[in-house]
C-alpha cells in the first residue's frame, strides 16, 4: 500500500469503530471494546508503518509524504484537503499512536471489564461496586463494570479519530476540524458521568473556555485564508515568499503585521486548548472525567494538539525575527508560557487530589513548551512535547491505577474516604509495586532527574536554549518552576507510595490487572528511552555516544534548521540543582506524614498556602467578572427591561389597538352583514330541507312510485310540448 | 315383426281413421293412449318394486322378508296397497288443503314424466326432445317442489324441517349433477337422449367413469335415499316431509320414491350404460326394452345396496361433500374431458378411449391423494393434545375426550 | 290451425291469472306457488314460440332454482303459523294507477308500432336454435363478452350472497 | 296464426301485474316475485320479437339467456340480503326497512 493512501486510512478505523459501536454493538460490551481496541491497533500499525517509512526517507523535509483532493469549490478555485507527513508530523504521530493505543488498552481494565454488574449502578454515575460471595460464604464488595462501557469506547474512538485527523492533515482547516471533534469529545468524556453535578459543570466549563480560544483561532484561520487564499501549510506557513508578504502587510492594529496578528490569534486558540493562563481554569476541573480521559485529554493528545499547532505555525510566529529580536507573538508566548509554568507549579504545591496535582503540573509543563517556543527553542519544545506526552500519560495512568487500587480498598473496607486524596494514601509501594515503579519513573522524568530520564534531557535543553538566547526572565522563571515541579512531584510520590498507610483503604489497596499495568510499563520505557534521542553532542561523558538524532531530524522540518547551541555548564548545573534539590526538599518535608497530620506546607507558607489552595482565586475572579455580570445582564437588563418592558409593552399596545379595530369590524360589519346573510341562507336551507324531508321516507316503493309518476308526468309534458305545441 | 309396438300403433291409426275420425284427433288419441300405456306399465312395475325392495332389504338384513302371501310372498304388494287404500285419510287441521293434496300427485307425476324422454328402443320413445337432458333436470327441479309443498302444507314442524333440508340438499346436488350431465352431452354432441344412446357404441361408463360415479351419487341424493335420506330421517325428524300423510297419499309418495329409484337406474343406464343397446338390439328393436330394464334393475340393485349398507350422513357433511368435493371434481372432469375430446377427436377409437380412461384415472388418483393428505393433516391436528382447563379431568376420561374431538 | 291459438289463450289466461294471484295472494307461500305456475306458463309460451331450449331453461332456472329459493327464504323468514298482516302497503292505490298507466302506455306504444300485425314467419330450413345459440354465446363476434360477464356476475353474486347471509357468531 | 300483438299484449299485462306487485306489496320477497314477473315479461317480448322479426338470427335468445343469468344473480343476492335483514330486524316488510330515511 502506498504511504500516502496509508496516511489517509490512519484516522478511519477509530471513526468506524465509533459508528459501529453506537449503531450496532452498544449492548455487547465485549464486542464493543474489541472493536475499539482493534481500531486503535489498526491505526497504531498504520502509524508505525508510516513512521518507519518516514524515518527511512532521506529528504523528508523537501519531499514529504503528501496527498490531497479537491474538497470544497470556492468560486473558481477549490479548497483542497489532504494529508502530510513531514518530520514533525512523524514524531508527533509516534507519541500519539503509542499513547492512544496504550490508553485504549488501559481503559479496558480501568472500567473493570470482566467484573460483575453493579448492584445499584446507574448509567451516568461511576460504578459503585458489586456484592459477591466467595467459596466460604463471605460476601465481598468488589469493583463493578462501568454501565456505559460501550459508550465510553465509542467516544474514545471518535476522540482518536479527531487527534489522528489533526496530526496527519496538511492544512489548518482539517486541523481545526479534528481540533473541534476533540473539543466535542472532551465535552462528552469529561461529562461522561453526567449524573454527577460536578461533572456536568466541568464539561460545560471545559467546552465554553476552549470555545473562547477557538473563536480567536477561527478568526486567525479566516484571516490567513483571506490574506493568502490557502490554508495549506506548505503553501503558506512554510512558504518564504508568503511569509515575507505577510510580514510586510501592516494591519493597523497595535502596529502588528499580518503575520503577527494571525500568529497571535492562532496562539490564543492554543491558549484555550493547552490550558495556558488565563484560559487554564477548565483543565483542573476536567479531572471529573474517568482517568483514561484525563490521560488522553491532558497529557497525550488534546493539550499536545495545542502545542503541536504552535510548533506547526512556528515559521509564521517567527517570521520577521532578526538577530534574536523576538517577534510580538513570541514575546507574548514567552510571557504567558513562563508565567503559566510558574503559576501552575505553585498551585500544584497545595493540591491534595492526586489528579489535580498532575493537572496543574500539565499546565506548568505546557507553559514550559510555550515559553521555549517563545524564545525560539523550536526543537527543544518539540522534544519536551514528546517526552512530556509519554511521562505525563504514564503519570495519569499511574494515578488512575492508584485510584483504582484505592477504590478497591474503599470497597473492601467500606470506609468513606476519598480515594483520590493523597493524604488518605501512603505506603502503596508494597501493595502496588508495578504502579509504584512506573509512577516513580514518570515522576522522576517530570522532575527532570538527571541523565536517565527523558524529562531531564528535554527540560535541560529548554533551559540551555533560554540561557543561550539570554532570555534571563524566562530562564529564571523556568528554573524556579522546575524546582517547584521537582518538589511537588516528590511530595506526590512520598504521600502516595512511601511511608505507612494513612487509611484502612490504603492498607487494603490492590495491584490493578494487566490491562492497566502493561500500558504503564510500556509508557515507562518511553519515559526513559525517549530522552536518549536528543542528548546534546557536547554533553560531558556521554555526549556523542548516541547521535543527537532528534535535533537533526525535527530541526529539518523548518526551512532553515536551527543552529545547534553551544554547550554551557550553567544551565546544566541549574537543572541538576533544581531537580535534585526539589526532589530532596520534597523528600525531607514529606517523608513521614502520619494520618491526620496537616500539610507541612500549610505552616510553612501560611496565608500563601490558602491562596495556592484556592488557585489564586482565579475561578472566583472569573465568576465575579464574567459570569455574574453576564447573568445580571441577561436577567435584569435584557429580560426585565428590554424584553418585558419595551418589547412586550410595544406588542401589548399593538394588540390593544388591533383589538379595538377588530371589535369594530365584528360589531358593525361581520355580525349584521356577513353573519346575517350566512344565517339567512342557512335558515332558508333548513326550512326548505324540513319541508322536503318527508319525501325521503326510506321506503323504496315510495321512491319508485314517485319516480314513475314523475316519468309519467314528464312524458306527458314533453309529449304535449313536442306534438301539440309545435 | 321387428317392432311390434310400431305395428300396433300403425294398425290402430288406420283403424281409427277407418272409423271416420279426423287425422288430428286420431293423433291426439294415439298420444293419449301411449301416455296411458306407459303410465300403467310403470305403475305395475312399481307394484312389483314394492316386493323387490322388501325382499332384497330382508336379504341384506339377514331376514326372509315377505313370504306368506303367494309364492315367495309375491302377493304381498297387493296386500300392502289394499292396506293403504282402506286406511283413514287424515288431513291435519290448519293444513293447506289444496297444496296438501297436490303434493303427492306431483311427487309421483314428476317421476313418471321423466320416462317421457327415456328411449326404450331405437324407435320407441315418448318424445325425442332436442333438449332432453335439460328436460330431465327441469323435471327433477319440479319434483323438489312437490316435496316442499308437502312439507309446508302439512303444518308440522318436522315436515317443514324436512322440506328445508330437501331444498338444501336437492338444490345443492343439482349443481354437480348438471355439470356431469354435460359430459355425455359433450361426448355425444347432442342434448337429445336418444342421440346419446345411439352414440354409445362404447359405453360412456368407460369414457367417463368419474362422471358416472358422480351422477350416481348425486342421483341418490336427489332420490333422498340413504345415505342422503336427511329429508325423512326417522330418528331426527320422525318422518320428515310426509309425516302427516296417511293412506294412499302416503302410498303415492312411497310409490314415487320406489319408481324414482328405478327411473334413476334407467337414466344411468341410458346415459352411461348404453341404454337399450345390446346384442341384436339394432336388428330386433324390441330387445332394447329388455336390455334397458335389465341394466336399470342392476343399477337399482346397486342403489339399494348402498342404501342398506351406508348409514345416514350429517347435514353439514352432506353439504360439504357436495360443495367442497363433488362440485370441484365435476368441474375438473368436465374441463379435462372437454380438452381431451378436443385433442383426441381425430385419433382412433382406441387412443380416444385409452386417453379418456387414463385422464379419469389420473384425476381420480390426484383427488384421492389430495384427500389423503388433507385427512392426514386433519388427523394430526385432532391428535395433538390441546391445552385443557383441568388436565386431571382430561386424563380421567381420555376415550370420551378423544371421541368428542374426532367428531369435528 | 286454431289449436295453437286455443293453447295460447288458455296458457296466457292461466299465466296472467297466476301472476295476478302472485301479487294479490295473502299467503306468501301461495304467492310463490302461483309464481311457479306463472313461470311455467311463460315456459309454455316460450315453447309455443319455438324456443324449446329457453322453455326448459326457464323451468330449470326459474322453477328449479329461483322459485324454490324464494320458498326457502319465505320459510326461513316468516313464522308460518302467524298471520301475515296486510298484504299491501299504504300506497297500493297509487301503485294500481301507475300499473294501469304503464299497461295503457305499453299498449299505446305497441299499437303505434307499424309492425304490430306481423304474422308468424316460417322457420328457416336449417333451424337449429341450440347450436346457433351455443355458437353465438361463445363466438368472439357475438356474445362471448356479455356471456363471460354474466358468468363473472354469477360468481360475484354467489360469493356476495354467502358473505351477506353469513351468520357471524 | 297468432300475430305478434297477442304476445305483446300478454307481456304488457304480465309486466304491469309484476309492476303492481313491486310497488304495492309489503313483503320484500313478494316484491322480488314481482320483479321476476317483470323480467319474464321482458323475456317474452324478446323471444317474441326474435321469433317474428328475425328467426334466422339468434340475438333474441342470447339476450334472454343473459337476462336469466342476471335474474339468478339478483335473486341470490336479494334473498341473502333479506335473510340478513331478517336476522337483525325480524322483518322483511319493505316499508319497515327504512333506516336510510332523512
Amino acid at each position: 500500500m502506498s504511504t500516502e493512501l496509508l496516511i489517509w486510512l490512519i484516522p478511519l478505523p477509530p471513526l468506524l469503530s465509533f459508528f459501529l459501536i453506537i449503531l450496532l454493538t452498544n449492548r455487547n460490551k465485549g464486542i464493543s471494546h474489541t472493536l475499539a481496541v482493534g481500531a486503535a491497533a489498526l491505526s497504531w500499525i498504520g502509524s508505525m508503518v508510516v513512521i518507519y517509512r518516514a524515518f527511512q526517507m532521506e529528504h523528508l523535509r523537501a519531499t514529504p509524504f503528501a496527498s490531497s483532493i479537491p474538497w470544497l469549490p470556492t468560486g473558481i478555485t477549490w479548497l483542497r484537503i489532504g494529508v502530510l507527513v513531514d518530520p514533525l508530523t512523524a514524531v508527533t504521530l509516534f507519541f500519539v499512536a503509542w499513547t492512544i493505543f496504550m490508553i485504549f488498552i488501559y481503559s479496558v481494565g480501568y472500567h473493570n471489564f470482566g467484573q460483575p454488574k453493579g448492584d445499584h449502578d446507574k448509567a451516568g454515575l461511576p460504578p459503585h461496586g458489586a456484592t459477591i460471595s466467595d467459596a466460604h460464604g463471605h460476601s465481598h464488595i468488589i469493583p463493578s463494570i462501568e454501565p456505559m462501557y460501550s459508550r465510553f469506547f465509542a467516544f474514545l474512538g471518535l476522540f482518536a479519530f479527531g487527534m489522528y485527523t489533526l496530526v496527519v492533515s496538511d492544512n489548518l482547516l482539517t486541523l481545526f476540524i479534528g481540533w473541534e471533534i476533540m473539543g466535542l469529545c472532551s465535552y462528552l468524556l469529561i461529562g461522561f458521568w453526567y449524573a454527577k453535578p460536578s461533572a456536568r459543570a466541568a464539561m460545560i466549563k471545559a467546552f465554553i473556555t476552549t470555545r473562547v480560544g477557538d473563536v480567536f483561532m477561527l478568526l486567525g484561520i479566516a484571516y490567513l485564508y483571506a490574506s493568502t487564499g490557502s490554508l495549506n501549510y506548505r503553501e503558506t506557513i512554510y512558504n518564504p515568499e508568503v511569509l515575507h508578504q505577510l510580514v510586510q502587510t501592516p494591519t493597523g492594529f497595535l502596529g502588528l503585521s499580518a503575520a503577527a496578528l494571525i500568529g497571535i490569534l492562532l496562539f490564543i486558540g492554543t491558549v484555550g486548548k493547552s490550558a495556558q493562563f488565563p484560559l487554564h481554569v477548565w483543565l483542573p476541573d476536567a479531572m471529573e472525567g474517568p482517568t483514561p480521559v484525563s490521560a488522553m485529554i491532558h497529557a497525550a493528545t488534546m493539550v499536545s494538539a495545542g502545542i503541536y499547532l504552535v510548533i506547526r505555525i512556528y515559521p509564521l510566529l517567527a517570521a520577521g525575527m532578526e538577530h534574536g529580536q523576538l517577534t510580538p507573538p513570541m514575546i507574548m508566548m514567552a510571557i504567558i508560557g513562563g508565567f503559566s509554568a510558574l503559576f501552575a507549579a505553585t498551585i500544584a504545591l497545595a493540591q491534595n487530589d492526586i489528579k489535580r496535582v498532575l493537572a496543574y503540573s500539565t499546565i506548568s509543563q505546557l507553559g514550559y513548551m510555550i515559553a521555549a517556543l517563545g524564545i525560539g527553542a523550536y526543537v527543544a519544545a518539540t522534544f519536551h512535547l514528546i517526552t512530556h506526552a509519554f511521562f505525563k500519560a504514564l503519570l495519569f495512568l499511574g494515578s488512575g491505577s492508584v485510584i483504582h487500587g484505592m477504590e478497591h480498598g474503599v470497597l473492601h473496607t467500606g470506609e468513606h474516604v476519598d480515594p483520590q486524596d493523597m493524604f488518605n494514601m501512603g505506603g502503596l509501594r508494597k501493595k502496588m509495586p508495578i504502579t509504584f515503579w512506573t509512577f516513580l519513573i514518570g515522576g522522576l522524568a517530570l522532575s527532570g532527574f538527571p541523565i536517565i530520564t527523558a524529562g531531564f534531557w528535554s527540560k535541560d535543553e529548554i533551559l540551555a536554549d533560554a540561557f543561550a538566547h539570554q532570555q534571563w526572565v524566562t530562564f529564571f522563571s523556568l528554573a524556579f518552576g522546575a524546582l517547584i515541579t521537582a518538589f511537588y512531584t516528590m511530595r506526590q510520590i512520598s504521600l502516595t507510595f512511601l511511608g505507612e498507610p494513612r487509611s484502612k483503604s490504603a492498607a487494603h489497596a490492590k495491584e490493578t490487572p494487566w490491562t492497566m499495568t502493561v500500558p504503564l510499563i510500556i509508557l515507562a520505557v518511553f519515559a526513559i528511552g525517549a530522552g536518549w534521542a536528543g542528548i546534546p553532542r557536547d554533553f560531558p561523558l556521554i555526549g556523542g555516544v548516541i547521535p543527537n538524532w532528534f535535533h537533526e531530524y525535527v530541526g529539518h522540518s523548518l526551512i532553515e534548521a536551527p543552529e545547534t547551541i553551544q554547550f554551557n555548564f550553567i544551565p546544566l548545573l541549574t537543572s541538576l540543582i533544581v531537580s535534585i534539590g526539589g526532589l530532596g526538599l520534597g523528600w525531607i518535608v514529606y517523608k513521614q506524614i502520619g494520618a491526620g497530620v496537616p500539610d507541612p506546607m500549610q505552616q510553612l507558607l501560611g496565608p500563601v498556602y490558602k491562596v495556592l489552595k484556592n488557585k489564586y482565586y482565579v475561578d472566583e475572579f472569573y465568576n465575579k467578572v464574567f459570569v455574574q455580570p453576564a447573568q445580571w445582564f441577561a436577567e435584569t437588563f435584557t429580560y426585565l427591561w428590554i424584553d418585558r418592558k419595551v418589547i412586550d409593552g410595544f406588542l401589548h399596545w399593538i394588540a390593544y389597538v388591533a383589538g379595538i379595530i377588530g371589535n369594530a369590524f365584528r360589531n358593525y360589519i361581520d355580525k349584521p352583514i356577513v353573519n346575517g346573510f350566512g344565517d339567512w341562507v342557512a335558515e332558508t336551507t333548513k326550512k326548505l330541507g324540513s319541508a322536503l324531508r318527508p319525501i325521503q321516507s326510506g321506503r323504496i316503493q315510495q321512491y319508485m312510485i314517485l319516480a314513475l309518476v314523475s316519468i309519467a308526468a314528464f312524458t306527458a309534458l314533453f309529449y304535449y310540448l313536442l306534438v301539440y305545441v309545435r | 315383426m321387428s317392432d311390434p309396438v310400431s305395428l300396433i300403433g300403425q294398425w290402430l291409426q288406420n283403424f281409427l281413421i277407418g272409423l271416420g275420425l279426423p287425422s288430428g284427433l286420431v293423433a291426439i288419441i294415439l298420444i293419449i293412449l301411449a301416455i296411458l300405456l306407459i303410465g300403467i306399465i310403470l305403475l305395475l312395475i312399481d307394484i312389483g318394486l314394492v316386493w323387490v325392495e322388501r325382499k332384497i332389504v330382508a336379504r341384506f338384513q339377514d331376514r326372509l322378508g315377505p313370504n306368506r302371501l303367494g309364492p315367495f310372498g309375491l302377493i304381498q304388494p297387493v296386500a300392502d296397497i289394499l292396506k293403504l287404500v282402506i286406511k283413514e285419510d287424515i288431513t291435519p287441521r290448519g293444513a293447506d288443503r289444496f297444496i296438501y293434496n297436490l303434493a303427492p300427485i306431483i311427487a309421483l307425476a314428476t317421476v313418471m314424466l321423466l320416462w317421457a324422454v327415456i328411449p326404450f328402443t331405437s324407435t320407441l320413445l315418448g318424445s325425442d326432445l332436442n333438449v332432453g337432458i335439460l328436460y330431465l333436470v327441469a323435471i327433477g327441479a319440479i319434483s323438489t317442489l312437490g316435496i316442499i309443498m308437502a312439507g309446508w302444507a302439512s303444518k308440522n314442524k318436522y315436515a317443514l324441517l324436512g322440506a328445508l333440508r330437501t331444498v338444501a340438499q336437492m338444490v345443492s346436488y343439482e349443481v354437480p349433477m348438471v355439470i356431469v350431465l354435460l359430459i355425455p352431452v359433450l361426448l355425444a354432441r347432442s342434448m337429445s337422449v336418444q342421440q346419446i344412446v345411439q352414440e354409445q357404441s362404447l359405453w360412456y361408463l368407460l369414457l367417463a367413469p368419474i362422471a358416472a360415479i358422480i351422477f350416481l351419487i348425486t342421483s341418490i341424493a336427489e332420490l333422498g335415499r340413504a345415505p342422503f335420506d336427511l329429508l325423512e330421517a326417522e330418528s331426527e325428524i320422525v318422518a320428515g316431509f310426509h309425516i302427516e300423510y296417511t293412506g294412499m297419499k302416503f302410498g303415492l309418495f312411497y310409490a314415487g320414491e320406489l319408481l324414482h329409484a328405478l327411473t334413476v337406474g334407467a337414466l344411468f343406464s341410458t346415459l352411461f350404460l348404453g341404454g337399450w343397446r345390446g346384442p341384436f338390439s339394432d336388428q330386433i328393436p324390441i330387445l332394447g326394452v329388455f336390455y334397458l330394464f335389465v341394466k336399470a334393475f342392476i343399477v337399482y340393485f346397486i342403489i339399494m345396496w348402498i342404501r342398506y349398507t351406508v348409514p345416514r350422513i350429517r347435514i353439514d357433511h352432506m353439504l360439504n361433500f357436495n360443495w367442497k368435493f363433488l362440485t370441484p371434481i365435476a368441474l375438473v372432469v368436465l374441463i379435462v374431458t372437454a380438452l381431451l375430446d378436443k385433442i383426441l377427436v381425430d385419433q382412433s377409437t382406441f387412443v380416444y378411449v385409452t386417453g379418456m380412461l387414463i385422464a379419469n384415472v389420473i384425476v381420480a388418483w390426484t383427488t384421492l391423494a389430495i384427500l389423503r393428505t388433507h385427512a392426514q393433516t386433519k388427523r394430526k391436528r385432532v391428535g395433538v393434545d390441546r391445552p385443557v382447563a383441568r388436565p386431571e379431568l382430561a386424563s380421567t376420561t381420555p376415550t370420551s375426550a378423544s371421541t368428542s374431538r374426532s367428531g369435528d | 290451425m286454431p289449436i295453437f291459438e286455443l293453447i295460447f289463450i288458455l296458457v296466457a289466461a292461466l299465466t296472467l291469472g297466476a301472476a295476478f294471484l302472485v301479487v294479490t295472494s295473502k299467503n306468501l307461500i301461495h304467492s310463490a306457488l302461483w309464481l311457479v305456475v306463472a313461470l311455467f306458463g311463460v315456459a309454455i309460451v316460450f315453447a309455443l314460440l319455438n324456443a324449446g331450449f329457453l322453455a326448459v331453461v326457464q323451468v330449470v332456472i326459474y322453477i328449479g332454482a329461483i322459485a324454490i329459493l324464494m320458498i326457502f327464504t319465505i320459510m326461513l323468514t316468516r313464522f308460518i303459523t302467524q298471520s301475515t298482516g296486510p298484504r299491501f302497503n299504504t300506497n297500493w292505490i297509487w301503485a294500481l294507477i301507475i300499473s294501469f298507466l304503464m299497461f295503457g302506455g305499453l299498449i299505446w306504444i305497441f299499437n303505434s308500432w307499424p309492425g304490430i300485425n306481423t304474422q308468424l314467419p316460417p322457420l328457416p330450413a336449417d333451424f337449429d336454435p341450440i347450436r346457433q345459440l351455443g355458437i353465438a354465446l361463445v363466438s368472439p363476434n357475438a356474445y362471448v363478452l356479455p356471456f363471460e360477464l354474466a358468468s363473472v356476475l354469477l360468481v360475484a353474486a354467489l360469493i356476495g350472497a354467502i358473505i351477506v347471509a353469513w351468520e357471524r357468531t | 296464426m297468432i300475430p305478434i300483438s297477442w304476445y305483446l299484449l300478454f307481456s304488457a299485462a304480465l309486466f304491469s301485474i309484476g309492476l303492481y306487485g313491486v310497488l304495492a306489496r309489503k313483503n320484500a320477497i313478494a316484491i322480488l316475485m314481482g320483479i321476476e314477473l317483470m323480467l319474464n315479461a321482458v323475456n317474452v317480448n324478446l323471444i317474441a320479437f326474435w321469433r317474428y322479426l328475425s328467426p334466422e338470427k339468434i340475438d333474441g335468445q342470447a339476450f334472454a339467456v343473459i337476462v336469466f343469468a342476471t335474474a339468478a344473480a339478483e335473486v341470490a343476492v336479494g334473498l341473502a340480503i333479506f335473510i340478513s335483514i331478517y336476522r337483525r330486524r325480524h322483518t322483511v316488510a319493505a316499508d319497515e326497512i327504512d333506516l336510510l330515511k332523512w
